[in-house]
């Protein structure tokens, strides 16, 4: 029993972290329409930023400015927020697909600097030697990572309120009509790019804000850690669970989350020993399956976006 | 507001009781009438990766059916890690809370390697063994004393290999070198040892390729290192990418002279470049023990996979699995503390020498019954493991056969100690 | 530099095999779909299948064509895997996309599509197993043509790239002067337009996947026999595609061939001044100048 | 926006918008020809042409939607020429567009909501900051957006997504959303095309309606007799030309008007 609560502490400390990065882009795609194919490249300036401002100082290297844990927590997030700032106008004028390869490769290129780069990354080897805040004061590990899922909860439903709260105001208006008719908008006395702009930069910064907390989660980042992959498992998180709906993102995020390591579970305990060494590949195929089926059932997904009227008037006291 | 009806997708609810499922006892036929669960997470849908798996699963089997562990089977949970490190941990993290595994053999890369050690099996109290990460970071981790002697790895260090390639190529009488290391935290590590160790012998680099994962083509490195015209190459790469860079670098007339990391020899690099093509070809490697149960390890092997083990981390995998096991037999409990303890006894270089074969794991069990601590000769030599969970080991020189491998040369530690000695001065 | 120019194109001929498939049904169906690249592995061993089978019927077959290292049963390999991976494109548009075109949004697509690419790539490794292999498996020595500039080139290569040739002037003559490649074009220009003016959509769009497909299977053969045949092939080269197609705009069949050349060049010639480490960026950091002056890539027109 | 204290004390004949020698080309094809024009404040301008003739690219050009190649433009005796749309439309003029733009998954009201002109609550960290302000903004807008839609009769499908309005509504939609920041002048480009004759009629109604409360009207238009009964002035183009401006009674004897428009299918004159 009390392995099973400690599973799924861990299960739901990076289930939830990673669920914040999907709220992050579904700022980003599902309320804006802004295909960012490059996830990971600001969920690793978060990661990378809070790792180099608040480790231990390194030989030869940079960064290892042994900062306090919030604000090299918060310096991370502002990296991002820095970084998304310098893509977002120099690709603010791209669309759709073209958008989405731009930021890809915006997302290759923080990788490979991430693996190449040892003065100041730490190169393929990563960066290790983080002091989880607050850990020797703990002491107990269990209680610890309990802890500190509760930290990630908190943190989790602060974006998530905040991000309704911004939805539901007129600001979620405006980006729902840069979605929906940037041409309009602009006709209507808006400024799509600024909003564009904007709605990129805070989406990014929540992300910085996952890679900050896994980061912290694992006192430890490499190039593997920023691989593309994770870039698709957050954005088919989002589409499985609901763009244009924070509750589907989170669901989506546990849906998606769950089915990838559960799939693995689920061989381990079934699959004949003789299948166990397959199982790698079985997995993957099972994997696709529950994508390719999630999305013939729902095809919106889990919980899709619903047609509100922004209620902020003061007369508008009782809501739907 | 409206409800939500959370019942309604089929998938979610699918998702949701996989975990309810997996507690649902698997029902295997074994020999003895117990088990013992040991983990392991290794990457199974990578090419390099499955057969270490297999490997890893041979040794398992090969000790049960000299008596298993205080007389149960050992039966080995395995998980893919996919090389993603939130699968990788998450996968550790199952099999140490649900499977209750004391041990854990895994990861590959030490990417993945690291996170488990550091948030799954040192909070926990487990053991892990790792045939293959390489990096540093284990040494300054252990250094710290934050692995609380959890921690080992049978994966010499990367030291020692990079001053044996220097003095291949030294022998060899090459005058210049151009070297492709696999862009990774082994390559990175052994291409910059190799290249500062061969400057020191006075002999050219005469360029060092990053060779990047899943690229479709490496003809523009290759091109770029065939332009500096170099006598030799030096390749620490995996096969999969291995075989393509090779065939390239033949194909457009590169040298076929060539020295090559351990992780090339393997049958699927000499198969998939070709063996008529690989004759001048010099390999390091750890060293198999001197000892005529090499002999029979080999043939146990060859028996069951009709191959040499040969291949990235195979002897590596297979000497992790077995030191562990017999570590298992000599704790008084199986805590992961309590096996950890007890490494030290059954690699100790003072201790009896035993073979890992059925006839010296039975003579082992009576051995550590009666207290004795034993001297473990694996297929990577006789491994001695220091404070940090690090092993030195001897080194050897070989070459591919028709069929296999056949060794060269042999360098004792002291030998290589004394070499890197020189180098360093 | 010679070398390089050439290696590029080699390498771009491929591509834009590749990316003419990607950008047609990118266009047509207004998706991003990851899993044409696996049509690319697919084709490539269905070849390697039939090439076995003809191989053991025929002892003629195994004979080598002129110059190559291409047998006669492999050559005709590659036709069966030409209309086998159409067919199989078409199948899955059936089972998935079709389903989804109707009811969900292109991003449901682009991630089915990713879904697919994860059961096809893994299908292929429990069937053929992880390892690469080749066609081959001798190594075909490159000639020197010239040693300074070094240029070295080998008779497959040349035959790879008048294959490519050769297809695409043949596309081009289909395209433009017969009524299905005016229904192709048709379709790719305006969807709605073309079946309001009578012009059969859901037969448009079966031949478009297995145009599609077959000519990922071509390029997928070119790839393997230059290189060598891996279930993770596709997943290699996926991006690459993805940056053909884009960079010369998509649903621009023209556009895909010269993407395909710029990204082969970018990646062969970016090593002469960046270190190979940083490889994998380099085509995409092109890219991204590309669409910083023609925000819809070369040939595009904006939606 | 106070611009209808500021009409009230204006004369007629000063005009609002002015363009001088406005030219633009694509490739070899000239749009507009060196076309000069003045509007009168308050009054209905017709803008007439064969398809082709330039119309809307004049509207795209006056918004900056397209950057003209020679020309000057004046609104309220500001240059305007080089300004983006949106910075057009918060000088006062606003335009719709021939096929409706609506923003199709928000519903009607939501549409009216958003083009209420400088929102506090736009800036993202507003809510947290000035959430009563919002509030009381909202509060009138809302009520704003309400009266709007009753004077445009889409008061019943207010709660509805504007892509489910028949193609009428939402020709009513694009004049309703540009009503909510009160322009001085409103560039509408085919409000009749492809809606039915009651709507249509209703169309006429508001706009005269709204010009006398004092906006300017710039209207293309196909449907001669709409135009002949309902502007004060008519302005023709052909070929990126004007070709005509005067009154409804001196377009009707035009020779010229009339020859351009002669085999033209579909123009009722």
């Amino acid at each position: 029993m009390i392995g099973l609560i400690s599973y799924l502490t861990f299960f739901f400390t990076i289930a939830l972290i990673l669920a914040i990065a999907v709220l992050g882009l579904n700022l980003q795609w599902g309320f804006t329409g802004l295909f960012n194919g490059g996830v990971v490249a600001f969920f690793a300036a978060g990661a990378y930023g809070l790792i180099m401002l608040g480790g231990p100082a390194r030989a030869n290297e940079f960064g290892g400015f042994d900062l306090p844990y919030l604000i090299a927590l918060a310096g991370g997030v502002l990296l991002s927020g820095v970084l998304a700032l310098v893509v977002g106008l120099a690709t603010t004028r791209l669309r759709h697909d073209y958008l989405a390869i731009a930021t890809f490769g915006v997302a290759i290129a923080i990788e490979s600097v991430a693996r190449n780069a040892e003065y100041l990354t730490g190169g393929a080897k990563g960066l290790r030697g983080f002091e989880r805040p607050l850990e020797a004061w703990v002491g107990q590990p269990q209680l610890y990572s309990f802890l500190f899922l509760c930290v990630v909860i908190v943190c989790l439903v602060g974006v998530y309120i905040a991000l309704e709260k911004l939805v539901d105001s007129p600001f979620g208006r405006l980006l729902r009509a840069v979605r929906e008719n940037e041409r309009a908008a602009q006709s209507l006395g808006k400024s799509p790019a600024h909003i564009r702009l904007t709605a990129f930069v805070i989406g990014a910064m929540i992300m910085g804000l996952s890679g900050g907390l896994y980061a912290t989660f694992y006192a430890f980042i490499s190039p593997q850690d920023i691989a593309p992959i994770l870039t698709f498992q957050i954005w088919a998180m989002l589409i499985v669970g609901g763009s244009g709906n924070n509750r589907g993102a989170i669901l989506g995020t546990l849906v998606v989350w769950g089915g990838w390591v559960g799939s693995g579970w689920a061989l381990t305990a079934f699959a004949p020993a003789s299948m166990q060494l397959y199982a790698g590949s079985i997995q993957y195929i099972l994997i696709g399956c529950i994508i390719v089926f999630t999305l013939l059932a729902r095809p919106r997904g889990l919980l899709p976006e619903r047609l509100t009227t922004t209620q902020y008037a003061e007369s508008s006291v009782e809501k739907r | 507001m409206r409800k939500v009806n959370l019942l309604s997708p089929r998938a979610a609810l699918l998702s949701l009781l996989l975990p309810a499922i997996w507690i649902s006892p698997t029902s295997t036929v074994l020999a003895a009438d117990c088990e013992t669960k040991i983990g392991a997470v290794l990457p199974t849908s990578v090419d390099w990766g499955r057969p270490i798996a297999e490997t890893a699963q041979f040794a398992v089997d090969l000790f049960n059916e000299s008596g298993g562990v205080k007389g149960c089977d050992i039966d080995m949970v395995l998980r893919d890690s996919q090389v993603d490190p939130k699968i990788g941990v998450d996968a550790a993290k199952a099999l140490v809370d649900l499977d209750k595994v004391p041990l854990l053999l895994g990861a590959v890369s030490s990417g993945v390697s690291m996170p488990i050690l550091t948030s799954v099996t040192v909070p926990s109290g487990v053991m892990q063994m790792s045939c293959c990460s390489s990096s540093t970071g284990f040494t300054d981790v252990a250094a710290e004393g934050k692995t609380n002697g959890l921690w080992f790895r049978t994966f010499a260090t990367t030291r020692n290999q990079a001053a044996v390639a220097a003095k291949l190529v030294q022998d060899k009488g090459y005058k210049s070198v151009g070297i492709f290391y696999k862009n990774d935290d082994w390559g990175q590590d052994i291409g910059k040892l190799v290249k500062a160790d061969l400057e020191k012998l006075g002999i050219t680099v005469t360029t060092s390729v990053a060779i990047n994962d899943a690229q479709p083509s490496y003809r523009a490195e290759v091109t770029e290192a065939l332009k500096t015209k170099p006598e030799a190459v030096y390749m620490a790469l995996y096969p999969a990418e291995g075989i393509s860079v090779t065939r390239e670098w033949v194909s457009l007339g590169g040298t076929q002279k060539m020295v090559v990391a351990n992780s090339l020899k393997s049958d699927e690099y000499r198969d998939g470049v070709g063996f008529q093509y690989l004759s001048d070809v010099i390999g390091h490697d750890s060293a198999p023990p001197r000892t005529d149960s090499a002999d029979s390890f080999t043939a146990m092997y060859k028996e069951k996979f009709d191959s040499e083990p040969n291949g990235p981390g195979l002897p590596n995998i297979f000497d992790a699995v077995m030191i562990s096991l017999l570590a298992m037999e000599a704790a008084p409990e199986l805590t992961g503390a309590a096996i950890a303890a007890q490494v030290g006894k059954v690699t100790d270089p003072s201790g009896t020498p035993v073979n890992a074969d059925a006839a010296g794991l039975k003579e082992a069990r009576a051995l550590l019954a009666d207290g004795k601590s034993l001297s473990y000769q694996g297929a990577t030599g006789a491994v001695v493991f220091d404070a940090n969970g690090d092993v030195s080991a001897p080194a050897v020189a070989w070459t591919f056969t028709e069929d296999g491998t056949a060794e060269a040369a042999y360098y004792p530690l002291a030998d290589v100690d004394t070499f890197i000695a020189t180098l360093s001065k | 530099m010679l070398q390089s120019l050439f290696d590029g194109i080699l390498v771009g001929s491929v591509l834009a095999l590749g990316a003419i498939g990607l950008t047609l049904i990118m266009h047509i169906l207004r998706f991003a779909n990851f899993s044409h690249a696996e049509l690319l592995s697919l084709g490539a061993y269905f070849a390697l299948t039939f090439d076995a089978v003809f191989g053991a019927v025929s002892n003629v077959l195994v004979q080598k064509l002129p110059w190559l290292s291409v047998t006669w049963s492999l050559a005709c390999a590659v036709l069966i895997a030409m209309a086998l991976t159409g067919a199989t494109a078409a199948i899955i548009d059936l089972l998935v996309f079709r389903r989804l075109r109707r009811l969900a949004g292109p991003l449901t697509m682009v991630f089915a599509s990713f879904g697919v690419s994860l059961i096809v790539r893994n299908v292929i490794g429990l069937v053929y197993g992880l390892r690469s292999t080749h066609y081959n498996n001798d190594i075909v020595f490159a000639m020197m043509i010239s040693a300074d500039p070094l240029l070295l080139v080998k008779a497959d290569q040349i035959f790879i790239m008048c294959l490519a040739l050769v297809i695409m002037v043949a596309l081009h003559l289909v395209l433009t002067r017969t009524s299905i490649g005016y229904t192709l074009l048709a379709v790719s220009e305006n969807p709605t337009l073309a079946q309001v003016n009578g012009i059969n959509l859901g037969a448009t769009v079966r031949l478009a996947w297995m145009l599609g497909g077959g000519l990922a299977a071509i390029a997928g053969f070119c790839y393997a026999l230059n290189n060598q045949l891996s279930p993770v092939m596709g997943r290699d080269l996926v991006l690459s595609l993805f940056a053909a197609a884009i960079v010369g705009g998509i649903g621009s069949i023209y556009g895909a061939v010269l993407g395909g050349l710029i990204v082969g060049l970018a990646s062969s010639l970016a090593l002469i001044i960046i270190p190979a480490g940083y490889k994998p960026a380099i085509p995409f950091l092109i890219i991204l100048a590309t669409l910083y002056v023609r925000p819809n890539g070369l040939f595009g027109q904006s939606r | 926006m106070q611009n209808s204290e500021r009409v009230g004390t204006q004369s007629t004949a000063e005009s609002v918008l002015s363009i001088r020698g406005l030219t633009k080309r694509f490739d070899a094809l000239v749009a507009l020809d060196d076309v000069s024009l003045t509007v009168g404040r308050g009054s209905i301008t017709g803008l007439i042409g064969p398809n082709g003739a330039g119309k809307s690219t004049l509207f795209n050009t006056v918004v900056g939607d397209v950057k003209p190649d020679l020309g000057s433009i004046e609104f309220n005796g500001k240059p305007i020429q080089g300004y983006t749309p949106d910075k057009v439309f918060r000088c006062g003029l606003a335009r719709t567009f021939q096929i409706p733009q609506p923003f199709p998954e928000m519903t009607v009201l939501d549409n009216l909501m958003l083009s209420a002109p400088s929102q506090l609550g736009e800036k993202f960290w507003a809510p947290w900051f000035l959430q009563r302000k919002i509030q009381r903004q909202e509060s009138i807008h809302l009520q704003q957006a309400h009266e709007i839609l009753e004077f445009t009769t889409l008061d019943k499908v207010a709660h509805l997504a504007a892509a489910h309005l028949s193609g009428g509504q939402q020709k009513l939609l694009e004049l309703a959303r540009v009503l909510m920041s009160k322009p001085d002048m409103i560039m509408l480009d085919e409000p009749a095309a492809g809606v039915n004759p009651s709507l249509t009629q209703l169309l006429i109604e508001k706009i005269h309606q709204l010009n006398r409360s004092g906006i300017t009207f710039l209207i293309i238009e196909h449907n001669m007799d709409l135009v002949m009964k309902h502007c004060d002035r008519i302005v023709a183009l052909a070929n990126g030309r004007i070709i005509f401006d005067g009154t409804a009674v001196d377009a009707q004897a035009s020779e010229e008007l009339l020859d351009s428009y002669l085999g033209q299918p579909g123009v009722g004159i």
